[in-house]
Formats: structure tokens, C-alpha cells, sequence
């Protein structure tokens, strides 16, 4: 493969359409080399960021859509989800289970930080409409650690 | 463009003797799924004290999906004296739902003869 | 799923990347009901597609990509796959395994045959560099027959 | 970007008590396949007269590698007296392999035991 091969998808704002994004970062980090878990944890990571995408970033506009620029180098993966909303401007607490059992958090707000749970790099940007966005990064040389 | 959620009710013996319900999941876990597992959840009688959800047949779960399965556990948490145990998620799953914190309010088990076993 | 709901797809001129293709396909169609039998078909005929367009429609150039765009209405999902070539002029002869196996007929040449026969509709379309394109459809009303 | 292709070479006994010598192929069959697969056949001595294709391993094969494999049907039915089989091919590139005629120079059995009760 190339360094630098990039693949793009655009998507709908429609929730579901995340599974389609899903499905074409798995398929290119299976081509990349990465391991069977390491792609499960790409695809909720990717899942999670453009459900965040399609729901915060573009509120289900059915004329806005999602951008998901997948980039390989040799050694890593890079994913950027970009949306029309203005960003992430500030990132959540970590979810907190015993809060949520107790009735004192909301039962979701989980999505970021099984985001930075799952991936090797994490970070949101924000940008002019059309342009914030999150970038996973997964490296290869972190497989089997 | 989700996959609907089946939502099946069957019983089972635990171990111990005890009865088991058992809410066995088919199709995707996402937001849209909140009906019909919430309706089958309150559709279980209240002599009803240990229930197991079934994920054997489902293959996307994401976190929407997560706080659905939360806010069945504070339910049940809430009305006192009835058990949820999970069985049948991947590897994977296992792994998401230790992450959030679900392990630590419901058991996991691989699967049902073994989740069977623990009530 | 909103009808007319579209997701496009821009892929490297580099052989392999077909299967990112199919595997954004196959998840399109999954989600709109086809069968497993039906999926496996549509990747393999979006997968030749693709090999066609990287490498008589782009000639592998570093510089071109393929786009793939996938439509679905209630009833149908199109997949149109674009290269920067000229298109395809005249359809090859179907295959002849009696004429490969005497070596009167170069092995290869079957994709065309083999997208034809897996889809309910595939047209092929010259346009102007980037707009040629094949247009495949599967119909919903197909499954099960 | 091609998943390399892994080819193995082991030797079985047919029903018939022939010996059979099997090249099992892993990863994908594409153009990029050629070389591998072509320098495992052309190393099979001289004397072996059946040969069956183990795709068991194989998920994704496109008509390039689908030409690969009428190249070594081709040898064979020139070199004379030796026999090639199929087998492991899912339900979908059986069908494929069938339309494009290749059935009709090679037997394709489901899986091992029923290509070696065949030859
Ligand atoms: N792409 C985005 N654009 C704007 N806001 C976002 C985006 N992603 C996340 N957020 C904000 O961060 C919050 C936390 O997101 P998350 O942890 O994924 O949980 P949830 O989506 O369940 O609320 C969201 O509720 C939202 O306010
Ligand atoms: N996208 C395309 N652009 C230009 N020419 C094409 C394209 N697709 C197919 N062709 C032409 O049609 C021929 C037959 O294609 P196909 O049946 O797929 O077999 P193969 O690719 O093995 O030659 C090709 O050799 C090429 O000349």
C-alpha cells in the first residue's frame, strides 16, 4: 500500500449511517494489518464519532453531511470526522457509574470517552461549519502491547 | 437505518433452582431500540428477581445503546430485590462495558449455561 | 431509512482498494435488507467495478481517484462508480472457458461478464474525464426469487 | 494493499488410494496472487497427477485471480494426465466459478473429504 493513501466517505446525517463508516475503517485497517481487537475498538471509536457528528455536529440536518477522511501512513491509521456544528468546546467528565445508578448523572454522555478509551490518539477540533472535527489515530506498532 | 431490536422473553433454572427470565436481544442496540427493550422490561412481572439480557445475537451495540442497558439496572436497582446479569456479548463488548462501568452493577458471563450457574 | 439517502466514497487509483469499496457497499445493502446472498453477489460485482476503474479507467495514477457513490430509494440501492478514463467503448465478448482453456482467448476479461450477471442493472456510461462511469442497481423486489 | 497470498503445500490419499497433493491458498486471490500461486504449482514434481485447491482459507477472490487459476487449468490439460479439483469455496464463489465455466474443467467439492471421495 502507499503511504498516504487516503479514502474519503461522506455520509448522510442520519443516524444508523454510522455502521456504513464503521464497516469502511474496519475494512482499511484490516488491509493495514491490524488485529481483529484492534479493529473492534476502531469501530465503536469511529461509530461513536460520527453518531457525535451526525447528532451534535449537524443535528440530524438532512441537507449537512459527515466527512470521514480515513489517511494511512506507514505505521498508522489516521480517522478525521468532520461535521458542520461548531465543535466539541468542552470535553465532558468521564462517565461515572455509580452517579448514573444513582439517578445523579445522565445515563448516556459515554460516546468521548470510549472514544479515548479505544484509539491511540484522540483530539477534537474546532473549526468554521463544515470543518470541526475529531482525529483518531490507531498505530500499528501498538499491536500486540 | 437501524436494524429493528427483537426483543424474546424465555425462562430458564438457574443453579440454584431459581426461576430465570431471560430478554434475549436480536438486531442492533442503539437509541432506537429503547422502546421496545424498555417495554419488555416493564412488561416482566414483579415477582419476577433475576432476570438475564441475552446480546448472543446482536452485533452493534454503541453508547446509546450502553444507557439503555443502565437505565434498565438503576430500574431495577431502584425497586429493590431483583438481579440482572448479562450474558453473550463478544470479547469486545465485555471489554466496552467493563469500560463504562456495567460490570460493576450486573455480572457477565459468557454464556447462558455459565450465567446460569453464578444465579 | 430516509429514501434518497446518499453516501459517496473517493478511493486511491491502487488495486486493493476495491475491498474498502465493497465493504462500504455491503454494509449499505445490509442495512436496506438484502440478503446475505444478495450482498455477497453486489461486492463482487462493486469490486470488479472498481478494479476496472483503477486500472483501464485511471491507469493507476497516483493522482486520480475513484468515486463511488451509493443512492437508495425504498425499494433499490444504485452504486455508480466513476473513473477519470474515457469509458468503456464496446463490451467485451462474454467469456469462453472452452476458448481460454485452448488458449485462443486471454484468461482474463470475465469482470464485465461477472457484474452483468450479479446485478439486477449494470450500464455502462463514457463521459468527460471523471464522469465515466458504471451504473449498477439491485432491487429489493429482486430477493427472494 | 492485496492480503499476501499464502500457499501450502500437503499430500493426502484419495478414496481411490491415489496419492493427492493439495495447495491450500490463504489471504486473497488477485492479480497480485499470480507469482506465488504459479511458482507453488510449477514446483510440483513431475509425477504428481492429481492436484486439489484448497481455498478453504480464501475470502475475497476477484476475476484476476479467478484467470490465475484457468491459467493452471490450462498447464495441466497441456502437460496431459493430470487431474485438478476444487474445494473450500464459500456457496458464492462456487456460484461464480460455475458461471464463468471453470466448473466444467475442474471438479468443486464443499470440503476436503467429499474432493478426496471423489478422485
Ligand atoms: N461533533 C460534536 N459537535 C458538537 N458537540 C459535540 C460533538 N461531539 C460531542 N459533543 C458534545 O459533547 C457531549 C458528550 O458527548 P458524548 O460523550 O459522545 O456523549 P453523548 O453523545 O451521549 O451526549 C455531547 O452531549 C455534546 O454536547
Ligand atoms: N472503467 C473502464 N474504463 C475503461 N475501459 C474499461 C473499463 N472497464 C472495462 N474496460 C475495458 O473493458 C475490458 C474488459 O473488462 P473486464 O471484462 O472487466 O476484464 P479485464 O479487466 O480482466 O480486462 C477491459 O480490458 C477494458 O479494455
Amino acid at each position: 500500500m502507499r503511504s498516504g493513501s487516503n479514502v474519503e466517505v461522506c455520509l448522510p446525517s442520519e443516524l444508523g449511517f454510522e455502521k456504513v463508516a464503521l464497516s469502511t475503517a474496519a475494512s482499511m485497517a484490516t488491509l493495514m494489518g491490524f488485529s481483529a481487537d484492534r479493529v473492534e475498538d476502531l469501530k465503536t471509536a469511529v461509530a461513536e464519532a460520527c453518531i457525535n457528528a451526525i447528532e451534535h455536529g449537524n443535528r440530524l440536518s438532512d441537507t449537512l453531511s459527515v466527512s470521514i477522511v480515513l489517511s494511512t501512513t506507514d505505521d498508522q491509521l489516521e480517522i478525521k470526522v468532520l461535521d458542520h456544528g461548531s465543535g466539541v468546546s468542552k470535553h465532558p467528565e468521564s462517565p461515572d457509574i455509580d452517579r448514573k445508578m444513582h439517578g445523579d448523572e445522565d445515563p448516556r454522555g459515554m460516546g468521548m470517552f470510549l472514544i479515548q478509551a479505544l484509539v491511540d490518539e484522540a483530539e477534537w477540533y474546532q473549526g468554521p461549519p463544515g470543518k470541526s472535527f475529531v482525529r483518531l489515530v490507531i498505530r500499528l506498532d501498538k499491536e500486540n502491547k | 437505518m437501524q436494524a429493528a431490536t427483537k426483543v424474546t422473553e424465555r425462562t430458564a433454572t438457574a443453579a440454584s433452582g431459581s426461576p430465570i427470565t431471560i430478554l434475549a436481544f436480536a438486531g442492533d442496540i442503539a437509541s432506537t431500540s429503547k422502546d421496545a427493550m424498555m417495554e419488555a422490561y416493564h412488561g416482566l412481572g414483579a415477582s419476577v428477581s433475576k432476570v438475564l439480557l441475552d446480546f448472543t445475537a446482536v452485533d452493534y451495540i454503541n453508547s446509546s445503546g450502553i444507557a439503555i442497558i443502565i437505565q434498565m439496572l438503576l430500574e431495577a436497582s431502584r425497586a429493590g430485590g431483583r438481579t440482572i446479569a448479562i450474558f453473550g456479548l463478544t470479547p469486545h463488548f465485555n471489554k466496552v462495558f467493563t469500560m463504562v462501568g456495567v460490570a460493576k452493577y450486573a455480572s457477565m458471563s459468557p454464556d447462558e449455561p455459565t450465567a446460569l450457574a453464578t444465579l
